[in-house]
């Protein structure tokens, strides 16, 4: 590359307008948090597993979940997590905070949310947590605003 | 379209909820005013007025950006989602005049529109039960149901099954079983929004007497369908609106960064091919056709004629802000002196050129004061008069 | 070229197509086309040897969408590979379906085009495949009017302006017989004036009216080799060929100076290599990607490799209608359903359900021995695809 | 039977952290003309190339149709041009297909990414995530691989000190890669010492931001062979998909990996991957990916990845003779990357990292959160 390159940076952005849709079953899932602080989970029955988050098919068998909703427990066991301590704009809350895999009383398969109340150094896999439900609606899974130990 | 069933919607309970319905990511920033002028019965004008993210609306039309003229039939079919706005829009069922670019950003507004729930008695419950027997659930039945359903609203009820033949009558006739509930939780129960069991359960209704009959009557009747039709379709669905929003560090490169420099000194630089000859306004690196590198520059322009023009009605989000322009604008290619055939360079007109600008017109650029080697170096051509 | 083996088309699913799918998410929504198409070929999830995806990525702002959408495509422990090229893609997913059979790696490929367009701003989108240096601020999506100069310009306003909404209101009358079809107005003929009028203009002549709509949908379609297909399918639709013509970013392509546009030099080579003289009369139907009625009347021509008097022509005499001697679109086009990165491979299903005859209200009478389905996107590109009836031989 | 394809030429710009002198297509170019000068090949329908593919994304390029920029770089002006989203990997893999077929004779790839440009390239995998349930809490591919090190590590009992191990002989080995300049030397301790990112994961554990671009020609074997006394030839390949949600998948369990290596292994008839393979180039972005992406492959067994490290296998296949991904290669170029590097040295041209008698190399590449999509191409130079 020669010295006398004209090559210079400009600053600029992507930055676009979005909507998304959870659909009726991600809708029924983020609502039950929402109005009756409740989390449910939706249960294959032909490979006896209960899901969480919500999904209209099994990943496994393919066949059609959608209205198989069981009720859950809100707390759980915590069976896997990361510490994390860098800080980007995506984060719901500043660095450092702990993510952490769920499992529900109920459930066969955890979910990440995030942990507080533990001190990030002394977290560890197999806390028993509940949920802490968001006083304000972001109609996402931060309806749960995070989980504590139980 | 089954407009007729939703009775309770109405383009005042529209209008009259937006306020409580406001989305703040929608608003943020926005200032603006749309207008509404809803025909036929039931209508009326109002206006949304958005000042930086606080929003009023007012009764009547003042001072609009954009004003939406529709029948008070569609505008109530376009908010519950039943037609399409813009199939709407593109057959003429509705009209919108003004600022299209205002239009684009008053859809995020608002939250979704939910209709109060339709008008749910005990008496249509009970009242309807005859006509929609169940034949399979009640053949060879015989037994008596008697229903106290307490509070406001409610009434005492009796459905008398007779092998197969099912009266309703009111007051609690010597019934086998008896039900008492009060009536906001039967309704519940019968939209099926609270299950019999939990409620059971929970106390929140009584049941005296044979209970096996009870179990039978889950049977006798098909699906209630409340005066405004299916309850299912009111469902409230999740809608996440987001702005996302990366910064970045573009890189011009040796080509591009040439071109943009020499704009600060307002010379327009393209780059040439060194086979074919061609010229490349802005530069790309390498000429396509030929498969090689063009590393030689050569002035042109600055002045030129149009070669085609796009006179620009609707706006879009400028990708790089968010920001939407304003419309009508003039995207046009410009032959600048020195180039030939396809070599033209992309800018905008002068909006006050928009009347009379045409292919083959002599125009010459105006230069911004600050230049900063971007695109918005030259403000726009203009005509040469 | 000799084809290694030979690959057909044993399975069609379309979501429907709407504006209006707030109640399915992206997966449930592609879900909802894979079943149908599953269901289709007479086969299940277990016999599908791989998945191929693709829509773009700032339509919705989900990076590497196919990680997220194997909820809804069933690509769980199977191969897969995503391929996207902007407009085209959808057709570029059936060449790359294509060669992944031909080439004997996989013997059942599932190919699955996507946008859930509700959900973005599309034009901003678009707009966003300009240089972020200097296009970026001028373009405004797809949207241009330079086409219904160039019509006007040819052959004056009065016949131009009657020819696109003559157009357009054939495109709507075969969406009215598709069922899946987003738009479906239910226009007449004696309306075409009063239409354009009533219409908002978006750029230059371009009116909303004429304008390609923006869909929420999938498509997906299921490949087999040769010996699987003939298993599994009566009729299947074999690829014969396709070709994909591409070019270069910024360099104008509008204005007086002649050249040969994609859609020319795509179709004269594929006919070419394919023994094809006369498009019109050996073609029994052609799906053709048409983002707007100005560009659909422009590029008859182009495509079917006859002056634009002709073209005027087979406009004029309902040629291009369903009953006609080379009926266009029969599904409705484009400017009836586009969910971009599934609108492509819509053309190529649409060609394959007229070759299998299973298109339903909107199949078109008489034998369907060959179609042609277009793929258009990206700076004016191009991709075709011949199908056929009869299994191609291929000779040494 | 297909015919049998063979890469002829390789090509990769130097990767470095942030590229401020060329774009994105002036680096393409660079690739482009470097492959050119190796093979004399046109562009064709027969006997030359007649599809060009390109590998880029949108959203780490921030342009929709993120190859329309590059059509006239990649030859491909009036001719045919397509874009994989994925590793370039997967491109090869697509490429041979497309010549396999006998669609075309020959095929060029040219991938490039820029993870400078955007400002974090967390911000752009955390939009992988779906908007309602695992967005909104911030994962991102960095933070999702700190689940799976966190478990594999418990579950393996690799050491801090074995995962400092690899970075170390990882910048050892990228010393004498011309194409990593930026990658210096590290000890143990350095790395021990480095700053956490998400636990376990430190800031020396992760691959480095880098731009740059790499390219390679590939071609029926009878062409393969006019152009160059020494094709590689594609001799198999194997790609798998895991499950979306970190939740529903067993994060240790290699599941994508060992089917992607399953299918390579039956289609280039390999029946045991320790004794198989001169070279191995794997995709490690993070460290403890390198002991459990080795085990998921089958190069050691299972629980014997800490032992590997210990001996520098030394009696193995050489791994990441290159210095693999944490060296320095973008998202989308891992794989592909680690491809060219496995024909460069089966064309003993591998320069100071040059294996002696080269003969089989498997390359490895992964897309996604944590490993959700794997594959495996196996190339020889016969």
């Amino acid at each position: 590359m020669d010295s006398n390159n004209d090559s210079f940076v400009v600053d600029g952005k992507l930055a676009l307008p979005y909507q998304y849709f959870a659909g009726r079953t991600g809708s029924r899932f983020i609502i039950a948090i929402r109005d009756e602080k409740k989390i449910k989970g939706l249960e294959c029955k032909k490979c006896n597993k209960v899901y969480v988050p919500p999904r209209a098919t099994c990943e496994h068998c393919f066949c059609d979940i959608k209205d198989n909703w069981v009720d859950l427990d809100s707390t759980g066991t915590v069976t896997g997590f990361t510490v994390v301590r860098y800080e980007e704009p995506h984060h719901p809350v500043k660095a450092p905070f702990i993510q952490a895999l769920v499992k529900l009383e109920g459930a066969d398969t955890p979910f990440v949310h995030i942990v507080q109340g533990v001190p990030v150094d002394e977290m560890k896999t197999g806390l028993k947590v509940k949920a802490v439900f968001a006083e304000e609606t972001t109609t996402t899974i931060m309806d749960i605003s995070h989980f504590e130990p139980a | 379209m089954s407009s007729g069933t939703d009775q309770k919607v109405t383009i005042a309970d529209i209008f009259g909820s937006m306020e409580s319905r406001v989305n703040p990511d929608g608003v943020k920033g926005v200032t603006c005013n749309c207008g509404y002028k809803i025909t036929g019965e039931g209508g009326g004008e109002y206006t949304v007025t958005v000042k930086d993210g606080d929003v009023k609306v007012l009764e009547g039309i003042h001072s609009p950006d954009v004003t939406t003229t529709a029948s008070a039939e569609n505008w109530i079919n376009i908010t519950l989602g039943k037609l399409d706005a813009t199939t709407a829009f593109t057959s003429g069922m509705i009209k919108i005049d003004g600022d299209m670019g205002v239009m684009g950003k008053a859809a995020m507004f608002f939250q979704k529109y939910r209709p109060p729930a339709p008008e749910v008695t005990i008496q249509d419950i009970f009242g309807s039960m005859e006509s929609r027997v169940n034949p399979e659930g009640v053949k060879g039945v015989t037994c008596k149901c008697g229903y106290d359903i307490t509070g406001d609203g409610g009434g005492q009820y009796t459905v008398s099954v007779d092998d197969g033949n099912v009266k309703v009558l009111e007051g609690i006739h010597e019934p086998d079983v008896t039900t008492t509930s009060n009536a906001q939780n039967w309704i519940d129960i019968t939209l099926g929004k609270l299950d019999a069991t939990t409620a059971f359960t929970s106390g929140m209704i009584k049941i005296e007497g044979d209970m096996g009959v009870l179990g039978k009557a889950a049977m006798f009747f098909k699906k209630y369908i409340p005066p405004g039709g299916e309850i299912e379709e009111q469902e409230e669905l999740l809608m996440l609106p987001k702005v996302i929003s990366v910064p970045q560090k573009f890189n011009t490169g040796p080509k591009m960064g040439k071109f943009l420099k020499g704009l600060i000194d307002k010379k327009l630089y393209a780059n040439k091919c060194p086979e074919c000859k061609r010229l490349q306004i802005p530069p790309r690196e390498v000429c396509a056709e030929c498969i090689v590198r063009a590393d030689e520059f050569v002035e042109v322009g600055p002045d030129g004629i149009i070669q085609v023009l796009d006179i620009t009605f609707f706006a879009s989000p400028d990708p790089l802000t968010g920001e939407s322009r304003e419309t009508p604008y003039v995207s046009a290619h410009i032959l600048l002196d020195g180039c030939k055939g396809h070599e033209t360079l992309w800018h905008e007109l002068n909006p006050a050129n928009i009347k009379t600008a045409k292919k083959g017109d002599r125009v010459r650029p105006v230069w911004n004061e600050n230049r900063t080697g971007s695109v918005s170096d030259i403000l726009y051509y203009e005509l040469i008069e | 070229m000799k084809k290694n083996r030979n690959v057909g088309i044993v399975g069609v699913g379309q979501s429907a197509f709407s504006s209006h799918r707030e109640d399915v998410n992206q997966p449930e929504l592609i879900n909802e086309a894979v079943n149908e198409a599953l269901e289709h070929a007479g086969i299940t999830l277990n016999d599908v040897d791989c998945v191929v995806h693709g829509n773009m990525e700032l339509f919705e702002m989900v990076h590497q969408p196919d990680m997220w959408h194997t909820l809804g495509t069933g690509a769980y422990g199977k191969e897969t590979i995503r391929v996207t090229t902007g407009g085209t893609t959808g057709a570029t997913l059936v060449c790359v379906a294509d060669n992944l059979v031909a080439s004997g790696m996989h013997d059942v490929v599932m190919a699955i085009g996507f946008e859930k367009l509700q959900e973005g701003n599309t034009t901003a989108g678009i707009t966003n495949m300009s240089d972020p240096l200097w296009g970026r601020r001028l373009q405004t999506g797809a949207l241009t009017g330079v086409f219904a100069q160039k019509a006007i310009d040819k052959y004056g306003e009065e016949k131009a302006k009657k020819a696109a909404m003559k157009y357009r209101i054939i495109m709507d009358k075969h969406a009215m017989k598709n069922p899946k079809a987003h738009r479906r107005l239910g226009l007449e003929f004696d309306e075409m004036d009063t239409l354009a009028e009533n219409s908002p203009t978006l750029v230059g002549d371009l009116k909303m009216i004429h304008m390609c709509s923006q869909s929420d949908g999938a498509c997906v379609v299921i490949f087999a080799s040769e010996e699987k297909a003939k298993e599994i399918c009566k009729q299947p639709a074999w690829i014969k060929d396709h070709i994909t013509v591409h070019r270069e970013e910024a360099y104008c392509a509008f204005g007086d100076a002649p050249h040969t546009t994609t859609h020319e030099y795509a179709a004269q080579k594929l006919f070419k290599r394919n023994g094809i003289t006369s498009p019109v009369d050996e073609l029994d139907v052609f799906e053709m990607y048409d983002p707007s009625c100005w560009w659909g009347i422009d590029w008859i021509s182009e495509f079917m490799m006859i002056s634009s008097d002709e073209a005027m022509k087979l406009i004029e005499d309902d040629e291009i209608m369903i009953g006609g001697k080379i009926p266009f679109n029969p599904s409705g086009g484009v400017i009836a359903s586009n969910p971009i990165g599934a609108t492509a491979m819509v053309r190529v299903a649409e060609a394959a359900l007229q070759i299998m005859g299973d298109a339903g209200e909107h199949q078109v009478p008489g034998e369907v021995n060959q179609a042609l389905a277009s793929g258009f996107g990206g700076v004016m590109w191009t991709v075709l695809l011949l199908l056929t009836k009869e299994a191609p031989v291929w000779n040494e | 039977m297909a015919r049998r394809v063979a890469i002829c030429a390789v090509s990769q710009t130097k990767f470095v952290r942030n590229n401020t002198t060329q774009r994105f297509q002036e680096m393409e170019l660079d690739v482009l003309e470097s492959l050119r000068e190796q093979v004399d090949i046109g562009f064709a329908d027969e006997g030359g190339i007649g599809m060009s593919i390109n590998v880029s994304n949108d959203v780490f390029d921030a342009r929709t149709i993120s190859d329309a920029p590059m059509t006239d770089v990649l030859g491909a002006h009036m001719g045919c041009e397509e874009k994989v989203d994925q590793d370039g990997a997967q491109a090869i893999i697509y490429g041979a297909s497309a010549i396999m077929s006998g669609h075309c004779d020959a095929v060029l790839i040219i991938g490039h990414c820029r993870e400078s440009q955007g400002q974090s390239r967390n911000m752009c995998t955390n939009l992988t995530f779906d908007p309602f349930f695992t967005r909104p809490v911030g994962l991102d591919y960095c933070s999702a691989a700190g689940f799976q090190a966190q478990a594999y590590l418990s579950k393996s009992g690799i050491t801090e000190e074995q995962l400092a191990k690899i970075v170390v002989k990882s910048r050892e080995n990228a010393s004498k890669n011309p194409y990593t300049p930026e990658a210096p030397r590290v000890t143990v301790e350095d790395v021990m010492s480095s700053p956490m990112l998400c636990d376990p994961i430190r800031e020396l554990h992760a691959y480095p931001v880098s731009d740059g671009a790499v390219g390679m020609i590939l071609a029926a074997e009878d062409l393969a062979v006019k152009l160059t006394d020494t094709p590689v030839f594609f001799n198999g390949h194997g790609n798998n998909m895991d499950s979306f949600y970190l939740g529903d998948r067993d994060l240790t369990s290699n599941f994508a990996l060992k089917g992607a290596a399953e299918r390579a292994y039956k289609r280039a008839g390999i029946t045991d991957p320790k004794t198989a393979f001169d070279i191995v180039e794997i995709s490690d972005q993070y460290a403890y990916q390198y002991p459990m992406w080795l085990e998921g492959l089958g190069i050691c067994d299972e629980g014997k990845a800490g032992e590997l490290i210990d001996s520098d296998n030394a009696n193995g296949p050489a791994i990441n003779a290159s210095g693999g991904m944490l060296a320095g290669n973008p998202l989308n170029l891992g794989g592909f990357v680690r491809a060219a590097e496995g024909a460069m040295q089966l064309m003993g041209k591998a320069g100071d990292r040059q294996v002696k008698g080269a003969k089989t190399a498997l390359a490895h590449g992964v897309v996604g959160p944590a490993g959700q999509f794997h594959t495996v191409v196996i190339l020889g130079s016969d």
